[in-house]
């Protein structure tokens, strides 16, 4: 069922009887081409990259509870491509194209909102900082531009230019960075690659993966053996568990972020804004609450909750930033793990066992990077060879030295990315 | 409409009010709710999606509909309960989401379109054409959604934060949570006792129940009065428990000054709570659930509850002739308290066929509400029962789906309440939150002796964990009813029954979404946005899970169990972050010559937290570059003086203090001489740079060690890391000393002149030659002196106990001026350290090694050290890494710019070409051009080679030479002389 | 979260730093070899269940201490000093 | 002839006093962070005993003996304060000059208790935090000292750059406390 204005009006007009099922609930099947592990955002966007660009179709994707039930379903919905080393700048890139055209590919609207995200500066070393991240972008064919004092006031008067703590001296714009209904572009991937045939399993648990002579050979679920001759793990939040399976060790840390979300409020913030010396980001949804976050919890958690401090300092960061949002009132926090890895950057690649392979490591970026990840991981899955934008995310990266990605410059506490 | 002789509200206390420009009066002890019901204001609000209007449905914080803002300007407070809001005299409120008025919403067409508007059509449409997204569709949505607004000004309310701590945290002073706190307090232990309401009580302020042979709430002010005289229990009313944390940490907000008239007090508006309890017993009650039929919005249909708490508490009948619908014993207690206060009952309608009898009402056994008809409030409703449909003229409806435990803490940490079939409700999971018992109606104990009776158990329970002595407390007599129901969701039949009211789900939605496969609870939610509202499904969650149950043949406890996301209701951020505003945000750390600087007019940055100068401006300068080529010339020429006191100094002494800088620097400090002074290179273990600095050697066993600002404290937390956990059995002590010390940059040619006018003994250069320290005497005080330079100039470090630095700082920069020099910023010891081509954490920025910075050989060969086996990863050694340079642009006026990128002269500037970038730039009044430090490919190997800089950002692409990065004196004949 | 500090006692955790795992202890030698040190510095276990890790109590008496606990329920089993830790 | 002229850190700040607290400034006098050489504990627990009356502190306690008082500081430190450390203890403990790095602040008043739970992340009433009781512990954002010296009253210490913050913290929860009744 194609998905349209009309079609919603037809159904309006015949008491929505219409409707169908975005996606199918199929019995797995004894053996797949591929078995993707996880039926989260990259999961998902993986399969149907797989049967869209590959032209692939017996693919299974296994999900342990429903798909979009991870980090896709608990995030703040940034989108951006403002990345200033090699490695992610070009990832990054590609991944914000894929989302400049997905709901008509999808034929879902993701609500993607191109509102412009401004990335501020308090000192003129983050200025050359900034500067350096905004050329990198330049050069990349991407956006950027760099903002003083005075044209920030004048996009977004209401922060605190009076007595910040850390004084306003700019802003790195990236107009075409914005947000995106994040439930929306699971549930749109999952449609997609349904039609295209693949099967998404949910409650299906993945409780061993079938390993013979250095090659895979499929994968035990709480649903019964599946036999597959290629394995993806894309299960970010729980990779080390899904990786120890195949007696594997990732250089993942699992740590906790968390995020709130107001009542809704009328219009009063129209880009994203993020606010680097308070650890502080925020928009405003569609639906009018004021979405934002900040740091980790810090320490390694896979409870999916977060504490107070945390919780205060975020909102200290809100109140020194823009104290104009102070009676807002917090409706909802939650927490989600993240894959942290040691250089902030995420891993994609083969593993050393045949038919093998691994996403994840995507510390707190991963929604952003859904439609490139899929892209990029489902070339390597079908073709054996690096995507011309992550030739540089491998797992050997840290052992060697070679290539590693830090945009943080935090070395190798998972925590500090 | 008032009734007289009723309610627990001061009668002598008249307050008047104004709700949307109209003035009314209440009473001392209305909510905003009662006060406008008692005026006969049904129609409060809109509601958020289909604008449809709303009146009051609860009593209590959980209500989703009668959202009001109250007060303006910087104080507006949007999305305020009428319910949970104070009256108090003058208080002004107004209605949200809506244009023109309340009265007439034009977006109320929404809900002519409602057929076009079901759960998840804009997932469905708005894509085409693909530009109309941010400029159409979007801004459209976007101003349609919300309910209040911010008023897009500064905060001017104050706020504040606490600590404290209990041995037993009662959550609620309902009937459970008295007697728990009674028999704690009665134990000795301490308590807290924090309720939500402005007044403890809980249900006892709404029933007519007696306890212990007397009213209930004359009950509830006996027990709060000896409660109030134990120095061991604190009461804290108006004070929701918002949140469950680890190991006994609840968030708490009290609403301290909301019903103040005059704030002008100083007083805090909240304070936000943190309260660590050993243990606690949750006490939070139920919350009653509506049943969904069609059109169960309207102003006018209430929960059966709240008409009675309204009745009861505050002496209000929301009605003229009141009707009552439920499934349940409880619904018939509306009936009876109505009927006993003169309200006239239209009917009792009960949808079990078996339902006990209720004199002097018409009674509806086995009959179903199944629509209601009316404008801006409830006129009529329609009841189906097996003979037909029947019209009820009525103004208001009691309605009662049964109640609903307040398990919402218990999900905080992760708890899924379980399913209680004779109760068809949810309750906690025991266990749930480490330390926390659930007691009376939250546990799913509804009559008053069970409150009671669990209340007094689940306190000594905890006291017993705590090994406190627990004496008998006798439980008082109350009702003890059963609680008796049969389960209605919702009412079959055409037309929308609303779920979640804030929201507009109504069971269709529900019903749709599983139809269209969002059958997992968490699916159907975020599909339909279902308990997504201010309520967070409070009043709904339970029945929607139900329909969903229903729609897809399932169980409900199959389906899936509602969870529960802190806080239990929304929270001000300005609670939350509490004196973060402006300056709060951070401590601000000032250096002894601070008031000195300001004085002379230097604008301030901040180093980390630190204030430093930017630069010293003289009269006749217009511009910053004037003042920093004139400092810069001071040191090169003359003499200046900079406080270098933010630098972190940690002194280290020990037997072993030398091993333990052997292996946390690159080089070796265990031959470095007592009286002299080293530069040092520190790596992570990952073989990155993590910070560098001087370390001078003050006696055998005595070492001060220099960090850079932003990194002392990171460097601290190395040093003792690896002094506990990797060299324990070293004997080593760590101090910080950067607060001790104040400490004075004294640079250039006639740096050793102005010592000596404060030196006590003159400087002998053959004694104190480049890189050596030791003791001094300053004018009579014991101080500190290193012969170090940032600048390549002939300079000296000069520390002082802090007390005396401002003094020293003022007689440093007098006799500098004395000798044509003077105080220096940071904009020129930038310069002078870009000059010399000393690197800063622009250049050591976490992703260089010592091989980039050209530093490969301060790596000792001799040694084990942090860092050294990572950094020799054959990726951080190879070549093509881009390495520290010196760039300078091929004409004089050649601009360059920090963040640029570099690429060959010839190259196109995009990604794949990229040759590296630039860190550091000045004009160098020195060369009399600009300068640059950069990182580029294979950078020492192209000493001579033309390339590019370009910066897109800012337009400018410059041509530069690649040079060796000290631009000056590279020999260091300077700073040596 | 409350951590008890070896030194302190229970303390609120917004006064400690968190380094990681505590193999931070197990320094390998410099010449143990690739796997060792990239074992030591980068690949992690991660357990979904009990683990051991590092902490600072930077905002109290600037111990090292090793905490053991659950990372699915945030249980505190023990803790002790990082310098008694590793004998 | 040029002089040092000695400044506190809480110069031109305090005294203030809001409500039922009063903050003022405490000339400590002489402070030594005092760290046992390894293996030399006891001996400077001795030595401390004999020379200034008072041994090496217990965690979370402070000593005092006359003038001299001792407050632990540290997992393995204590500030002797109030005397120049004598040779016992110069020749069992590392022994570093603080007498200038700490901003000290006596807080007291019947409000102090309500003040400091505003503030530090403890619980600091007379039952668990009695007379001699000590802590090092968080003030607000900084890292910082906190003793009890009398039934009403406490000292308080964070570093000396940070003196104008720790007055800014005090004052805003002094007024917060004041303004309750």
């Amino acid at each position: 069922m194609r998905f349209s204005g009309l079609r919603v009006l037809k159904e309006g007009l015949t008491g929505n009887k219409g409707w169908r099922p975005h996606w199918r609930d199929p019995e797995p099947k004894p053996e797949y081409d591929i078995v993707i592990i996880g039926g989260g955002g990259h999961g998902l966007s993986t399969a149907y990259y797989l049967a869209r660009d590959h032209g692939l179709k017996n693919i299974a994707v296994l999900e342990r509870g429903y798909i979009g039930g991870g980090n896709i379903g608990r995030n703040t919905t940034i989108v951006r491509a403002n990345y200033f080393l090699q490695g992610n700048s070009e990832f990054y890139s590609h991944s914000l194209k894929l989302w400049e055209g997905l709901e008509e590919d999808l034929n879902y609207n993701v609500m993607h909102s191109q509102r412009g995200i401004i990335n501020l500066f308090h000192s003129d070393g983050q200025r050359d900082a900034a500067a350096r991240r905004g050329n990198m972008m330049i050069s990349q064919g991407d956006d950027a531009i760099l903002l003083g004092r005075e044209e920030l006031r004048k996009m977004v008067p209401y922060l605190n230019f009076d007595d910040l703590r850390f004084p306003l001296y700019g802003g790195l714009y990236h107009p075409r960075g914005g947000t995106a209904r994040h439930d929306a572009v699971a549930w749109g991937y999952a449609r997609g690659a349904d039609q295209r045939g693949v099967d998404l399993i949910q409650n299906c648990e993945v409780t061993g993966i079938d390993i013979e002579n250095g090659k895979v050979k499929g994968v035990q679920t709480v649903r019964g053996p599946i036999r597959a001759k290629k394995v993806a793990m894309v299960a970010a939040g729980r990779s080390s568990q899904v990786a120890a399976m195949a007696g594997m060790r990732l250089p993942i840390e699992s740590h906790i972020l968390q995020a709130f979300v107001t009542e809704g409020l009328k219009p009063v913030i129209d880009n994203v804004i993020t606010f680097g010396m308070g650890h502080f980001y925020i928009s405003q949804s569609d639906k009018g609450g004021l979405v934002f976050g900040g740091d980790l919890d810090f320490y390694a958690s896979y409870a999916a909750r977060g504490n107070l401090p945390t919780v205060e300092h975020v909102m200290e960061a809100g109140m020194a930033l823009m104290p104009m949002i102070g009676k807002a009132k917090v409706l909802r926090s939650w927490g989600g793990i993240m894959d942290m890895s040691p250089d902030g950057s995420p891993i994609i690649d083969k593993t050393h066992i045949d038919g093998l392979y691994v996403n994840c490591g995507w510390n707190y970026g991963g929604f952003k990077a859904v439609p490139g990840s899929g892209s990029v991981f489902a070339h390597l899955i079908a073709t054996g060879n690096y995507h011309p934008a992550s030739t540089r995310h491998r797992l050997d990266r840290f052992r060697t030295g070679r290539g590693i990605i830090d945009e943080e410059g935090k070395g190798s506490q998972h925590n500090l990315h | 409409m008032r009734i007289e002789g009723k309610g627990l509200i001061a009668r002598d206390h008249r307050v008047s009010f104004t709700f949307d420009g109209v003035r009314y009066s209440g009473f001392e002890g209305d909510t905003l709710a009662s006060a406008l019901l008692a005026n006969d204001v049904r129609l409060v609000a809109r509601s958020f999606k289909y604008h449809r209007p709303r009146g009051i449905l609860t009593a209590g914080s959980e209500e989703p509909n009668a959202l009001v803002t109250i007060g303006s300007g910087g104080r507006q407070d949007p999305n305020v309960r009428a319910t949970v809001q104070e009256l108090y005299d003058g208080l002004e409120a107004r209605s949200q989401n809506r244009w023109p008025s309340l009265e007439f919403d034009l977006l109320s067409v929404n809900n002519l379109a409602a057929p076009f508007f079901g759960a998840g059509f804009y997932y469905k449409t708005f894509m085409w054409p693909r530009a109309f997204w941010e400029k159409l569709y979007e801004p459209m949505i976007r101003k349609a959604a919300g309910l209040g607004a911010l008023s897009g000004q500064d905060n001017a309310d104050c706020y504040e934060r606490a600590f404290a701590f209990c041995d037993l945290l009662v959550i609620g002073a309902g009937p459970a949570g008295l007697m728990a706190a009674l028999v704690a307090g009665r134990a000795g232990a301490d308590v807290i006792l924090a309720d939500e309401d402005a007044r403890m009580g809980g249900r006892l302020l709404a029933e007519t129940y007696e306890v212990d042979g007397k009213p209930g709430h004359v009950w509830v002010e006996e027990v709060l009065a000896e409660l109030r005289a134990m120095d061991n229990v604190r009461l804290m009313t108006r004070t929701t428990v918002a949140g469950a944390y680890d190991h006994g940490t609840f968030a708490a907000l009290e609403r301290v000054s909301h019903h103040r008239a005059d704030r002008g007090a100083g007083a805090p508006l909240e304070c936000y709570w943190r309260i660590v309890a050993r243990r606690s017993v949750l006490a939070a009650g139920a919350l009653e659930r509506p049943v969904a039929f069609r059109d169960n919005d309207r102003p006018g249909i209430m929960t059966a509850g709240a008409v009675r708490a309204y009745l009861n508490r505050w002496g209000v009948a929301p009605g003229k002739a009141v009707t009552v619908f439920g499934n349940n014993d409880d619904a018939h207690r509306t009936v009876r308290d109505l009927m006993a206060a003169g309200v006239h009952v239209a009917a009792l309608i009960d949808s079990r066929h078996d339902a006990p009898e209720v004199d002097g009402v018409q009674m509806i056994r086995g009959g179903q509400v199944c629509g209601s008809m009316g404008g801006r409030g409830l006129e009529a409703i329609t009841v189906r029962r097996t003979s037909g449909e029947e019209r009820i003229q009525t103004d208001c409806l009691a309605m009662s789906g049964g109640w609903n435990p307040s398990v919402h803490l218990t999900c905080h940490m992760n708890g899924r309440p379980e399913w209680r079939r004779d109760i068809a409700s949810f309750v906690p999971v025991p266990g749930a939150v480490p330390g926390l018992r659930a007691a009376g109606a939250c546990n799913g104990a509804f009559s008053t002796a069970a409150c009671l009776r669990e209340g007094a158990a689940m306190a000594a329970a905890a006291l017993e964990d705590l090994g406190i002595k627990v004496p008998q407390v006798a439980t008082p007599d109350a009702e003890d009813t059963p609680y008796a129901l049969e389960p209605l969701w919702a009412v079959p039949g055409k037309g929308r029954a609303w779920l979640d009211f804030q929201n507009d789900v109504t069971v269709k939605d529900v019903k749709q979404a599983a139809v269209e496969n969002f059958r997992s609870v968490e699916h159907m939610k975020r599909y339909t946005t279902q308990g997504m509202a201010t309520d967070q499904g409070k009043n709904s969650n339970v029945a929607a899970l139900a329909v969903l149950a229903d729609a897809t043949g399932r169980g409900i406890p199959e389906t899936g169990t509602t969870t529960f996301r802190p806080p239990y209701s929304p929270i001000a951020i300005a609670a939350l972050g509490a004196g973060a505003e402006g300056k709060g945000f951070q401590p601000q750390r000032f250096t002894t010559s601070h008031a000195a600087t300001v004085a002379r007019g230097a604008p301030m940055i901040e180093a980390g937290l630190w204030y430093r100068p930017s630069y010293f401006p003289k009269p006749g300068e217009t511009d910053w570059r004037q003042s920093c080529d004139r400092e810069v010339g001071y040191v090169r020429n003359a003499v200046g003086v900079a406080d270098v006191s933010t630098l972190g100094k940690i002194d280290i002494q020990g037997a072993d203090a030398a091993k333990l800088l052997d292996f946390v620097y690159t080089n070796m400090f265990s031959t470095l001489k007592v009286g002299r002074v080293r530069y040092g290179l520190m790596l992570r273990e990952d073989g990155h740079v993590m910070d560098d600095g001087t370390t001078a050697r003050l006696g055998e066993d005595h070492f001060v060690m220099t960090t850079t600002t932003a990194a002392a404290g990171e460097v601290m937390k190395h040093l003792e890391f690896v002094a506990q956990g990797l060299h324990p059995e070293w004997d080593v002590s760590l101090t910080s000393v950067t607060e001790q010390w104040a400490q004075f940059a004294v640079a250039g040619p006639k740096a050793r002149e102005v010592l000596n006018g404060v030196l006590d003994t003159p400087l002998d250069p053959t004694e104190w030659p480049f890189m050596s320290c030791g003791a001094v005497s300053v004018l009579g005080v014991v101080a500190r002196l290193f012969r170090i330079s940032f600048s390549g100039e002939q300079g000296y470090e000069v520390a002082v106990p802090a007390r005396y630095g401002a003094s020293l700082f003022d007689i440093l920069v007098k006799r500098a001026e004395a000798l044509g020099g003077g105080p220096y910023g940071m904009e020129a010891l930038n310069v002078l350290r870009i000059e010399k081509g000393f690197i800063t954490h622009s250049e050591i920025h976490g992703r260089t090694t010592a091989y980039d910075i050209g530093m490969g050989g301060m790596v000792s060969a001799k040694k084990d050290c942090i860092g050294k086996t990572m950094s020799q990863r054959p990726g951080l050694e190879e070549p093509g890494r881009e390495c520290l340079v010196g760039l300078k642009p091929v004409g004089q006026d050649g601009r360059l710019l920090a963040g640029a990128h570099i690429y060959r002269e010839e190259a196109e500037p995009k990604r794949t070409n990229d040759q590296g970038y630039i860190t550091s730039v000045c004009h160098s009044p020195t060369l009399g051009h600009m300068i640059g430090l950069a990182f580029l490919a294979d950078g020492p190997a192209r000493y001579g080679e033309i390339v590019k800089m370009v910066d897109g950002l800012r337009g400018v692409t410059t041509l530069c030479e690649v040079v060796n990065p000290i631009f000056f004196d590279a020999d260091g004949g300077r700073m040596r002389g | 979260m409350r951590i008890t500090c070896p030194h302190c006692g229970e303390r609120d955790h917004r006064e400690f730093y968190y380094k990681g795992h505590a193999l931070a202890l197990e320094r390998p030698a410099a010449d143990a070899g690739e796997a060792a040190w990239d074992d030591y510095v980068y690949l992690r276990e991660n357990p979904a269940g009990v683990t051991r890790d590092l902490w600072y109590h930077e905002g109290g008496c600037g111990a090292w201490v090793v905490v053991t606990r659950s990372t699915l329920t945030h249980e505190v089993l023990s803790t002790e000093p990082a310098s008694e830790a590793r004998a | 002839m040029d002089n040092l002229v000695a400044k506190s850190p809480c110069a031109g700040l305090l005294p203030l006093t809001v409500g039922r607290s009063t903050a003022t400034e405490v000339d400590a006098g002489k402070m030594t962070m005092v760290s046992p050489r390894k293996g030399h504990a006891e001996a400077l627990g001795k030595a401390m005993q004999s020379a200034h009356g008072l041994g090496f502190p217990a965690p979370n306690s402070a000593g005092t003996a006359g003038e001299v008082r001792a407050i632990w500081f540290g997992h393995s430190s204590a500030l002797l304060i109030g005397t120049e450390p004598a040779d016992g203890v110069r020749e069992a403990a590392a022994l570093v000059d603080q007498s200038d790095a700490w901003a000290v602040v006596r807080l007291e008043g019947a409000g102090a208790e309500d003040v400091l739970a505003r503030l530090v992340p403890i619980d600091l009433r007379l039952v668990s935090f009695p007379v001699g009781a000590t802590v090092r512990s968080k003030i607000g954002h900084m890292s910082g000292s906190v003793t009890r010296v009398g039934e009403d009253a406490f000292w308080l210490m964070v570093f000396r750059s940070m003196a104008e913050t720790l007055v800014h913290d005090l004052k805003s929860a002094m007024e917060a406390v004041a303004a309750r009744g």
